[in-house]
């Protein structure tokens, strides 16, 4: 039965679709996973420990972050404006655009680093100096999934680096764009995880 | 179906409905973040609060995601991709969270 | 159905805390130090807390163990009193579940040994000089901690910094051995049978790094680690001497588990013997007990609680 | 070489062992079903010169018995698992005036504190013995299991109890002996170098011999 | 388009085969094969090396009061002392010999020699997609590798509590005497995480994008699915593990208290995260071997895989409810009893698809042409130990009776039927069937055959008493069950167990002495050994560095034996057409 009827057929193609995209969407549902982890985590814990949560705006700076979360954005959309001019093979518009995004991303970590420094040195948290990953299950929770987002920042961050650099070389155009594209993916992740982060552990 | 074919239909697909829209998504991107941050201290109660940012916070996570990662112009079998772990997370959690009922 | 929560009695728990607290907050501190350093490329701030540099460099610069010239050294000798009238009596310690070792003590059964005294004077007292050594031979041959009848021999030891302790098992069952110090690197480690022996080492002063037996509760014991050679745990009869310590002034400290420290000047001549004794007072029970953390000894249905008091 | 379970010596043993059984002889059954049907293919169908095997690709009929069959098994064995398992350890099942100890697993010792002469937890007669867990036969005991270190479990193979003492929590045991006897609890769980030594005794009293050692025991604890 | 793109990468690799240097041909290798053979000779090793921790335990179970261990003398103090094994050395012994036999044998034997080994060659295609990642696959793995070993001799010992890690235990160095050990082990781990991520992304991709013309779904070696299907599993559940393995890092180094109480934190939080991914886990390390199983046996039957559609469905479910079973691991943790009730229905029904396996396993076998070669023997071999490892996970999953028997040697015994009696098995089975296209030669025969009788029998002598010591009451992970009053009466049967283990252990070289001999002098194999229909057998053996001159074309599924068209052979590869081959075929 499973032979020569459909010995004629047309082969089967795939998803459609470029393989390094959906290498790419593969590798993001692991992240997913990574982070569901981490944020489960945080969920539980924070239910089993509720009271030993400091309310939002306490102890970490919401308008800075708000101001971070917001250069995320922006370096959303100045990825996807990248990819739509390197579908419409404008050089300089590539270059300009992911020249932004890179930059935007580098400058996400500084505030973030900066943000770090303020907490462990100048904040006290239940008595004691600095707010550190050692201050209760909230700066525990708080340090690994911001740490971690910042993590997957920095390596965005250089990647953008390295396509940039490329850009600057012409390395891509209309009849290049697969690499703008994967990236475009992996780092629009990290501005979603970030949209997650910023309100459960900064608002909520 | 030759590999240019199938480039090119992609690529058409994408060409017919971003362009104009990436700069409209970043404007609701930016001002869904601007009310969560004010709805966060709003004298309500405090599950009003939840709620209402919970939702914002997923409408933002759909805009990103169906707009500027493309799961709105791919095909259904990229979206079941995508889609897979999900299911996964929301048992964990809500398994993990019965110990508290 | 479940009662979360720490304690639902909280008589009846052991308040933990970590041996290594302080030294968590040490590193935050110094991560800390160390980011500013980073951030700001700002200097110094690094200067905190390295407490273990000295005690190395004590041990290493300590002159070779030379023969010792007795025209240069004397003795000090002395007593540690308990002055307190009625001597508080030992609990008994419970050891039916390990009817090996009870059947080693007489019709009394095993007690606990927190407070010995004999004709006023006061066993197990640790003594040592806590200033004024400068330069001491290195440590030589190696202390021994026995474990007989579930109990520790001696039950406080006095070892020099660097020095081999020999920690065997005379029982032919599971002690494990496990010191908790708060400056040395602490060890956790097993000897299930008879005859088996490991050695330990602490590098740094210390004093004093507690040791117990967590299969048998009662079961503690006391090290004093101190980088020079002049020290001695006081015997049966509180009595102690200190052979060959240089001729000069020191100051001496005595360090009991449940009366807690008491110090005194002593001046050492040539061939002299010098006498420094302490005389513990009964209300001195449950003074501050210079140690890393709060014990709770549980002996079966007793238990003693000897709580460190800020 | 005796395998077996050790005899019960508990009101939930009966069932837990009853349900052991019939899953033995179902196992059995299907264990006897699947090996014997290969050793029997291995010989029957062995390759021979010139044979050639049946052509086939499978037979819908077939996958639904050996889909429906199990799976109705199954749903036996677990309809009837889910109610033995509420009974013995559901919340709404927890006797309510059962006699209830404290037990607190340490490395490695497990600390029962004993309601006292007042039969109530958390008032001044109660006293704690060191690995030693007394308790009157025929009634209702509870135990509030707690930890202080790490998780260890509580195991009494001759009363089928195991649970895990888990630091943090304190999680309720209840079970009912229905003889006399001396047994050990043993430490289920990993829980240090000392795992295998963390044994205490175990000893189930008649009521009027469980009261005198409880007086007994109390009496000196006061002195 | 994805096909032509990955034989534009094909058309490159076959030009580059010449000017590569040793070390990017042997060492830093982007081919799926050499990667593969990479992966081997690794997991091999640390086959050995999770044996002789093994050996370590049996020798101190059988003879706890002895003393005067062989060789002890060779061990530090802080290990063997007066020829004792001391118990911290026990612990480390128990943990590490399930770590590295779960870690850096099983999984990585399954996975990462065979998904990398024969997705790109039963798929048709040049390579995996993205080779260089599977390079980095591999390389994650030895820095794990390195870390595991170094952590025996750093101060403290190895990781001492349990593979399974529970917190508190492995988060406080104070309660074990475990320092810095049990730090490299969770870093291990992190790397492990990482390879398997990076080797599922690339079997994932490549099975989706890039089969070769004509390979549907439906057409694919249930190997293939297999290992679809497990790819899948490792890589939503291998980052769970790494994130909480990061968090219980945390703990021990920076101060942080996920999982310690007085911090506030859960130690249930761990073994919630731990079995989310455990369970899938103990999946991953069964599912290729049952799609090895399904191969070798249709081969060796000569016979189409009996209900291929309901053996696809079937692992498509287990693995579904792979991600709804692990509170199966906890029922008497202390979690929520309704909770448990939820996870005993659902573990109970996945008892279903393994029923379903085995039946199509014996429907395969039935009416077949069986060829009783040692793969084949493997492969039978599997489906019997599978059924008993079956057969005695339903008395755990039933709750009530998993109270007595949880963390007993009855646990030790399934987890060993399942774990040594079905995934070795079949691994070695796999090795046997494969070994002919990896290395052009077949493995002997006689030596094969004595390997897998001494295998299968002190097998069962070794882990089959085990449910009777079980039974009796013997905990798992005890230094010395001599002291307790029930276990009195057990060490006759732990010895024979020990003597067993042993002759067990020595069969092992007997195939590693018959895989290096057959290297060297084995019988030359031509590309179909076996005459066998999948696409991997259609191309020379060992396969040139992109596999394919052309890619195949795929005209029919995957298991075509004695079809009744084809008349002069029993086999119809895939890439042949039956109206070519018989003409009389081409008129259904």
């Amino acid at each position: 039965m499973a032979h020569a009827a459909t010995a004629g057929r047309v082969p089967e193609r795939g998803l459609d679709v470029y393989t390094q995209k959906v290498g790419m969407w593969v590798f993001l549902c692991s992240e997913v996973m990574f982070f569901a982890g981490l944020i489960g985590s945080y969920v539980v814990l924070r239910f089993g420990a509720a009271d030993t949560w400091a309310e939002p705006g306490d102890v970490l700076n919401v308008p800075v972050t708000a101001f971070n979360t917001f250069l995320l954005i922006c370096s959303s959309v100045t990825m996807v404006k990248a990819f739509a001019a390197a579908q419409e093979g404008d050089q300089r518009g590539i270059k300009v655009w992911l020249l932004a995004t890179t930059l935007l991303g580098a400058t996400f970590l500084g505030v973030q680093v900066y943000e770090y420094i303020e907490l462990v040195l100048h904040k006290s948290w239940e008595g004691s100096h600095g707010f550190t990953p050692a201050a209760g299950l909230y700066g525990a929770t708080f340090f690994t999934m911001t740490g971690f987002h910042g993590f997957h920042v920095l390596l965005g961050v250089i990647c953008l680096a390295w396509a940039t650099i490329r850009a600057h070389k012409g390395h891509w155009g209309a009849d290049n764009t697969h690499g703008i594209e994967v990236l475009g993916l992996y780092w629009h992740f990290v501005d979603l995880v970030w949209i997650i982060l910023f309100t459960i552990v900064y608002l909520i | 179906m030759s590999e240019a074919g199938g480039h090119a239909a992609s690529a058409a697909d994408d060409h017919a409905h971003e362009h104009p829209k990436y700069m409209l998504i970043w404007l609701y991107l930016a001002i869904l973040t601007l009310l969560e941050v004010l709805v966060a201290f709003l004298a309500i109660p405090k599950w009003m609060i939840v709620v209402s940012l919970l939702i914002m916070a997923v409408w933002k996570a759909l805009l990103v995601a169906l707009y500027y990662m493309h799961l709105k112009f791919e095909p259904n079998r990229l979206r079941l991709v995508a889609l897979a772990p999900l299911p996964a997370v929301a048992i964990m959690i809500l398994a993990i969270m019965m110990e508290y009922v | 159905m479940k009662q979360r929560g720490r304690a639902l009695n909280s008589q009846l728990r052991n308040s933990f805390s970590y041996g290594g607290k302080s030294m968590r907050s040490h590193f935050w501190n110094r991560s800390a130090a160390l980011l500013a350093v980073v951030a700001m490329a700002a200097c110094g701030g690094g200067g905190g807390g390295s407490s273990e540099g000295a005690g190395d460099a004590a041990g290493e610069a300590a002159p070779a163990a030379a023969a010792v010239d007795p025209s240069t050294v004397g003795t000090i000798s002395g007593m540690a009193n308990f002055t307190g009238g009625m001597v508080p009596t030992m609990e008994a310690i419970d050891m039916s579940t390990e009817a090996d070792c009870a059947a080693g003590y007489g019709a009394d059964g095993p007690m606990a040994q927190n407070v010995l005294v004999s004709n006023g004077g006061l066993a197990n007292v640790f003594v040592y000089l806590s200033e004024g050594v400068s330069g001491a031979p290195a440590a030589s041959g190696a202390a021994s901690l026995d474990q007989v009848n579930c109990r520790y021999t001696p039950h406080v030891l006095g070892v020099q910094s660097g020095q081999d302790i020999a920690i065997s098992n005379s029982d032919n069952l599971l002690h494990n051995i496990n010191a908790t110090p708060t400056e040395n690197r602490g060890f956790n480690i097993s000897q299930p049978r008879a005859g088996i022996t490991s050695t330990q080492r602490f590098a740094v002063a210390e004093v004093m790094v507690p040791v117990r037996c967590d299969v048998h509760g009662w079961m503690q014991a006391y090290i004093g680690v101190v980088d020079h050679p002049y020290f001695a745990v006081t015997g049966a009869d509180g009595s102690y001497s200190i052979a060959n310590v240089p001729a000069g002034d020191y100051t001496m400290t005595a360090w009991h588990e449940e009366f807690g420290t008491m110090t005194s000047s002593v001046t050492v001549t040539a061939g002299g013997t010098a006498e420094a004794s302490f005389d513990y007072s009964g209300e001195m029970m449950g003074a501050d007990v210079p140690m890393g953390e709060a014990l709770v000894l549980e002996h079966g249905t007793k238990r003693i609680r000897v709580e460190r008091i800020q | 070489m005796d395998w077996a379970l050790p005899p019960n010596y508990s009101t939930f043993g009966v069932v837990i062992d009853q349900l052991f059984w019939i899953i033995l002889v179902i196992t059995g059954i299907a264990f006897l079903l699947v090996e014997g049907g290969i050793l029997w293919f291995c010989i029957k169908y062995r390759g021979r010169e010139g044979a050639r095997a049946h052509y086939t690709h499978g037979s819908n009929k077939l996958e639904i018995i050996w889909t429906v069959i199990p799976a109705i098994i199954i749903a036996i064995l677990g309809a009837y698992s889910a109610a033995v398992w509420q009974d013995i350890k559901g919340a709404s099942n927890r006797p309510a005036d059962a006699l209830e100890f404290l037990v607190v697993g340490k490395q490695f010792e497990w600390n029962i504190t004993y309601p006292g002469m007042d039969r109530t937890l958390g008032t001044a007669d109660d006293f704690t013995v060191l690995n030693q867990f007394h308790f009157p036969v025929n009634e209702d005991i509870t135990i509030l299991l707690e930890s202080e270190d790490v998780i260890h479990s509580f195991f009494i193979p001759e009363l089928r109890v195991k649970q895990d003492a888990v630091p943090g929590m304190t999680i309720p045991v209840w079970f009912d002996a229905t003889q006399t006897g001396n047994f050990e609890i043993a430490c289920a769980e990993l829980c240090g170098l000392g795992h295998y030594y963390m044994m205490a005794s175990v000893t189930v009293h008649s009521a009027a011999d469980f009261d005198a050692w409880q007086a007994s025991r109390a009496s000196e604890t006061a002195q | 388009m994805a096909t032509i793109v990955a034989e534009a990468t094909g058309q490159a690799i076959l030009h580059e085969e010449h000017e590569q240097s040793f070390l990017r041909k042997y060492i830093f290798s982007t081919d799926h094969k050499v990667i593969a053979i990479q992966f081997l000779i690794y997991t091999l090793f640390f086959l050995m090396i999770g044996g002789l921790l093994a050996m370590l335990m049996r020798y101190q179970i059988a003879w706890p009061a002895r003393g005067e261990l062989p060789l002890g003398g060779i061990f530090p103090e802080t290990m063997v002392a007066s020829g004792y094994i001391l118990p911290e050395f026990y612990n480390a012994l128990v943990t590490m010999h399930g770590s590295v036999m779960v870690f850096l044998a099983i999984m990585p034997m399954l996975v990462g020699v065979w998904a990398n080994y024969l997705i790109p060659l039963q798929l048709g295609t040049h390579d995996m997609a993205f080779p260089r990642l599977n390079m980095l696959s591999f390389w994650a793995m030895v820095p794990a590798g390195i870390l595991t070993l170094a952590s025996f001799f750093v101060l403290g010992g190895a990781a001492g509590a349990g593979w399974t890690l529970y917190a508190p235990l492995s988060a406080r160095p104070d309660l074990t005497g475990v320092g810095l050990g049990q730090i490299l082990w969770l870093l291990a781990l992190v790397f492990i995480g990482l390879s398997s991520i990076l080797g599922s992304v690339n079997y994932i991709t490549t099975t989706i994008n890039m089969r070769a013309p004509g390979m549907t779904w439906m057409r694919m070696p249930l190997t293939i699915w297999s290992l679809f299907i497990t790819a899948i599993l490792a890589l939503l559940a291998m980052p769970v593990l790494s994130a909480a393995g990061i968090m219980l890092i945390f703990d021990q180094t920076i101060g942080t208290s996920f999982f310690l109480p007085e911090g506030g934190g859960q130690p249930l939080l761990w073994q919630h995260l731990f079995w989310f991914f455990g369970h899938p886990e103990v999946y991953i390390l069964i599912l290729p071997a049952m799609g090895f199983t399904s191969e070798i046996l249709s081969v060796g039957s000569r016979k189409p895989v009996f209900g291929y559609k309901a053996m696809v469905l079937a692992l498509v479910s287990i693995a579904f409810l792979g991600f709804i079973v692990w509170g199966h691991h906890m029922f008497q943790s202390g979690m929520n009893p309704t909770l448990g009730l939820a996870f005993t229905v659902s573990t109970l029904f996945i008892a279903v698809p393994s029923a379903i396996k085995t039946f199509n396993w014996m429907g395969t076998m039935w009416r077949g042409n069986l060829q009783l070669h040692s793969a084949m023997l493997f492969a039978i071999g599997f489906v019997a130990m599978f059924a008993i490892g079956g057969l005695s996970g339903v008395f755990m999953a039933s709750t009530p009776v998993d109270i007595y028997i949880h963390d007993t040697y009855f646990i030790v015994a399934h987890i060993h039927y399942v774990l040594f009696g079905g995934s070795l098995f079949a691994l070695f089975g796999a090795i046997y069937f494969w070994y002919p296209k990896m290395f052009g030669r077949v493995m002997n025969e006689t030596m094969g055959k004595i390997h897998f009788w001494l295998t299968f029998v002190l097998f069962n002598v070794v882990f089959f008493p085990m449910h009777g010591v079980g039974m009796v009451g013997m905990m798992r992970r005890i230094y010395d069950s001599t002291g307790y009053a029930h276990l009195q009466g057990i060490e006759d049967t732990n010895a024979l167990i020990s003597w067993a283990a042993f002759g067990l252990f020595a069969s092992g070289f007997l195939f590693a002495f018959n895989f290096f001999w057959s290297l060297k002098k084995g019988k030359k194999a031509g590309a179909n050994p076996w005459n066998a229909t999948t696409l991997e057998w259609q191309t020379p053996s060992p396969p040139k560095h992109g596999n394919w001159e052309e890619i195949p074309v795929v005209y029919h599924g995957p298991h075509e034996y004695s079809h009744p068209d084809v008349e002069d052979k029993d086999w119809l590869a895939q890439n042949e057409r039956p109206d070519v081959v018989s003409p009389a075929a081409g008129s259904h």
